[in-house]
């Protein structure tokens, strides 16, 4: 198969796995869920990784990729560590 | 060392694996901090992985804007306020639709320099950038009114409808000629006007409206990076950005439904603008109306021998910050041998599960938290209903009155308890902007005052020793 | 990607769609579940029609794929329409 | 007309969504049919994709093929007794099972001829072949133990296990060594001593714990599909082998957690046969036993004018086929306006689901029946509960009795109902082949006699008049 058919294969099997996945968080975690789907956006860091790391890269596209990789670890480390902040918070009666 | 295509692909699926762990372990309380840790090891993985690949072989700016954001990011989760988390979901989707913008760009300048451009990749880059560029710009919109920079209110002004068909047409034109001709003008337009659209399509839309907006945006956030996967061939970004963009569309919808609203309404209805209460002469319209007002005493004499208490906290408990004096109040209150339990609806607050994160907060025992269906079955078995700053989801209108615009939305049964009690500031109504039935019933009073002042005499009276 | 390491992320992903889509069968449709996946693991005709629609092959294969055509179809056939029988009976009240 | 492979993987993709609505369908019993005409939506897109593939080019033995297969199919579908679904199920996962075996060797012949085989597809094939041939003669067995062709005792010898295991080692020795020289006298003794591994394997195991049995082939059949899936680098197969494989590996636990045993106690246990019952002294037991027994009259006294009425259907009314006979003496009782339902434990009678469907043949519509978690409160507030057939999944012991081999099945709480009725034809245990401590309660009393005589009298009793 092509890689465009592999994907759109990949894509349209993750977006059922998407839908019920989703439907499954119990509403009182919907808060925690935006931070977390925040932190594993940021997985378009890998996008940005390549664009940056390629060795014949111009400048342009390396100062480009700076920033996306910036912008992407933001996410990533915001993204968990803020959702970790939250979780903490839910207990169970003793 | 450097790892083969192969195992690199092995990785990412692993790394996906990981991802969908972690959404799965927020089914539960008990399970969603071991899911946020198999997120992290997703992510840990899918880095190495991509660093160790053939592909990346130069890594100064990749460690300075690792070592950036990784900074930025840590002092931006530790510092922020819980109340304040929408602000940051707003500015945390901006980046997102940045990065892909920046990694869509940087992909063609990279390949165009290689000479492996074809027009199935431009296509895919030209989705990735619109999309990209709409979630940044409407993000930063939408950061801003939360954020008070930019007034809340609703701009609405003639002919935008029009306006957004007619960007949306020039940027699919401009987008079929970059893909036709490698333009780099017809490039660098097409962003620019996308990043324009993702503008005007959010600015008419009202503050209090942007969480579903914010929904929304991180929803479209998914599909750009899904869009960047396709582009780079990365099965691993498509199936995160489908999950994301799942997450946000189902955010979206629950909120409309218990809205009982259509995503066309929010995005075009420039409904609802948060409107600033007074108290004054709250008393005084009070009765004027009709209703009841009762003092803190009066609300005691009925709880502290009350079997059953339910507190419904609303917006309203969110503003005030009244989480900590209501939790300390539940205590004295289960002290004295009374049931309490805390009734959530499913769009109390401005954010789904806003409620929730700040009971939590105060550190009250989840088991205690109880959603809307759960809960609804047992008001008629309560002897007291404290409503903390909720309105519209208490509204019986949205059963009864079926010319009101909430008419349909499903709500807490809170007028069924025997006594009810409600706190806020004043008689302006909620959110929806219309009258709450449930304070013309004979068995309700209004207590009149900030949410976290009445809830600390609450239970100042309480330990004062009650009567 | 190799065909081998996209037949293995299409099984990946589709084993948490089986996993999902199943839990969510409501109990009281478990028999009808049970001849339903009977009828849709008839699937196997296309490996069925595959093997004996080779222009080249030999006799042999051309047998066995006819058998195999054979057992497939009856699953297909039988599951369907057992499941709609089954299916048939279950009613609201008026 | 030919179609691209590109086309027909599309064609393959959305077949795949189909079958995967068609699954979703059986969420809600309202949404079922159209669940399955999407399943054949699917399954005829399939087919028709790959007839009209490149590969496909004589079409004879297809057309024969396929006929035969719909006549036989649709013959079977239309004649079967609802009573004797296990046995068909069986039949058709045998048949998937061969198929499976039949698609992996002619793949092998035509491949080799082509001289196109490769290791990785070797050990695919290998894979494909062992476990298609286990499933195959493992539902045989089955089939022939519910069908009563075979004893339903368990065969149980000494040494089986190891060897079962010898077997094992051996089969993937020959399959190993297919795998490196091609030989195809190993191909041959893998499949042949497969074909004997299910044997021995299924052979062991008491025709009443057939049940988990089929679930697990039903499992295994989806994962013989889903590896000729790799052979053929055939997605669809993939994806519907895993649906499958999934089908059958949760029924499998889902029963093994209602009956509170380990899958490996059932495979390897050796339990329970199902005893037939004699009715000859069965009252005279009961005394002895220090046990009341009732007649029709008695409980018809209890239940006319009762406010509400339970039935829990088991294993006895599925043999007695007393469904039909229950449907009238319920619509009496609904006539003089006392309340039934139904209470349905997820392992009542000998499959997942038996009981519904069986209730559903008897047109006795699906809101009347209630699962397990839903009907349990109510036994408090019902008059009578009046039980059919059922027994293990009424014992009291489950809960109270460590010892007990049920411990910790989770159970109906029939034993809170004010006046509790068992019909049943003997002292006979069920299943599990325990003493059920409801029959000791002050308030429950055994109707002796088969299910359907009992369930006509309470009919006539009724339309006689009563009292
Ligand atoms: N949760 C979500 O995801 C979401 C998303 C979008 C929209 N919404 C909408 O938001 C609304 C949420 O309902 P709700 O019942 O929680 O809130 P609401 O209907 O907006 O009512 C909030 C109440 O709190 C009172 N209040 C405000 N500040 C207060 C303070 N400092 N102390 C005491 N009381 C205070 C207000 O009355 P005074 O001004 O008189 O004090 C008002 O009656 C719904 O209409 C929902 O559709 C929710
Ligand atoms: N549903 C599944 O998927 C599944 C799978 C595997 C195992 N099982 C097991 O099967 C059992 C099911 O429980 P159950 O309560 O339905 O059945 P049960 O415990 O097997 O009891 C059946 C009862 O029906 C009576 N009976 C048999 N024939 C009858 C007739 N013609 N007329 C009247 N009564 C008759 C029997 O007593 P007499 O002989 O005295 O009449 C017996 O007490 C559980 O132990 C479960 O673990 C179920």
């Amino acid at each position: 198969m092509p890689d465009t058919l592999v994907a759109l294969y990949v894509f349209v099997l993750a977006c059922f796995i998407g839908y019920y996945v989703i439907w499954g968080v119990t509403p009182s975690l919907h808060t925690p869920l935006v931070a977390l789907t925040n932190a594993i956006s940021g997985i378009i860091i890998v996008g940005a990784l390549l664009v940056t790391g390629l060795d014949e890269a111009s400048t342009t596209a390396q100062i480009m990729g700076f920033f996306a990789v910036l912008l992407a670890s933001i996410n990533v480390f915001g993204g968990f560590l803020v959702t970790n902040r939250m979780l903490a918070m839910f207990k169970k009666k003793k | 060392m450097q790892i083969s295509a192969n195992t690199q692909a092995l990785a990412y699926l692993v790394s996906a694996i990981l991802f969908i762990f972690a959404l799965k372990g927020l089914t539960h309380p008990s399970t969603a901090r071991r899911g946020n840790y198999y997120g992290m090891a997703g992510m840990v993985l899918a880095i190495i992985a991509t660093l160790l690949g053939a592909e990346v072989q130069s890594y100064g700016f990749i460690i300075a804007g690792v070592a950036a954001g990784a900074l930025i990011g840590a002092v931006l989760a530790a510092k922020v306020q819980m109340t304040a988390m929408p602000q940051l979901v707003a500015a945390l989707h901006s980046f997102v639709g940045m990065a892909a913008v920046l990694v869509a760009i940087g992909t063609y300048v990279n390949r165009a320099a290689a000479g492996t451009l074809n027009p199935v990749l431009m296509t895919e880059l030209a989705v990735g950038i619109v999309i990209g560029a709409i979630t940044f710009s409407g993000s930063v919109i939408a950061f801003g009114k939360l954020q008070g920079l930019i007034s809340g209110k609703p701009v609405v002004f003639k002919g935008q409808h029009a306006l957004n068909a007619a960007l949306a047409v020039v940027i699919i034109a401009f987008g079929a000629h970059f893909g036709m001709t490698e333009s780099v003008f017809s490039l660098t337009m097409m962003t620019l006007l996308a990043f324009v659209l993702g503008f005007t399509l959010i600015i008419p839309i009202g503050g209090a409206d942007m969480p579903v907006i914010i929904s929304m945006l991180n929803s479209y956030s998914g599909w750009a990076a899904a869009a960047t996967g396709f582009t780079l061939q990365n099965n691993l970004l498509i199936i995160v950005g489908a999950l994301v963009g799942f997450s946000g569309a189902i955010l979206s919808y629950i909120m409309c439904k218990a809205m009982n609203r259509s995503i066309i309404n929010v995005v075009f209805g420039g409904f609802g603008s948060d409107s600033a209460g007074g108290e004054s002469s709250a008393a005084a319209a009070a009765l004027e109306k009709g209703v009841r007002s009762a003092s803190v005493e009066d609300a005691i004499y009925w709880m502290e021998d009350a079997s059953k208490v339910i507190i419904i906290p609303g917006y309203g408990m969110a503003v005030a910050q009244a989480q900590h004096a209501l939790k300390e109040f539940m205590e004295l209150l289960i002290e004295r041998g009374v049931e309490v339990k805390f009734a959530i609806h499913p769009v109390a607050g401005r954010m789904p599960g806003h409620m929730n994160v700040l009971l939590a907060e105060a550190d009250i025992p989840y088991d205690h938290v109880l959603e809307m269906d759960e809960i609804n079955p047992e008001f008629p078995t309560a002897d007291v209903a404290l409503v903390v700053g909720a309105n519209d989801v208490t509204n019986p209108a949205a059963k009864t009155d079926k010319s009101s615009p909430i008419y349909g939305m499903p709500i807490l049964d809170v007028s069924k308890a025997k006594q009810i009690y409600v706190i806020k500031r004043s008689m302006n109504p909620g959110y929806a902007g219309v009258d709450n039935l449930l304070y013309y019933q004979d068995n309700c009073s209004l207590i009149f005052g900030d949410a976290k002042a009445v809830c600390e005499g609450l239970a100042g009276a309480l330990k004062g020793g009650g009567h």
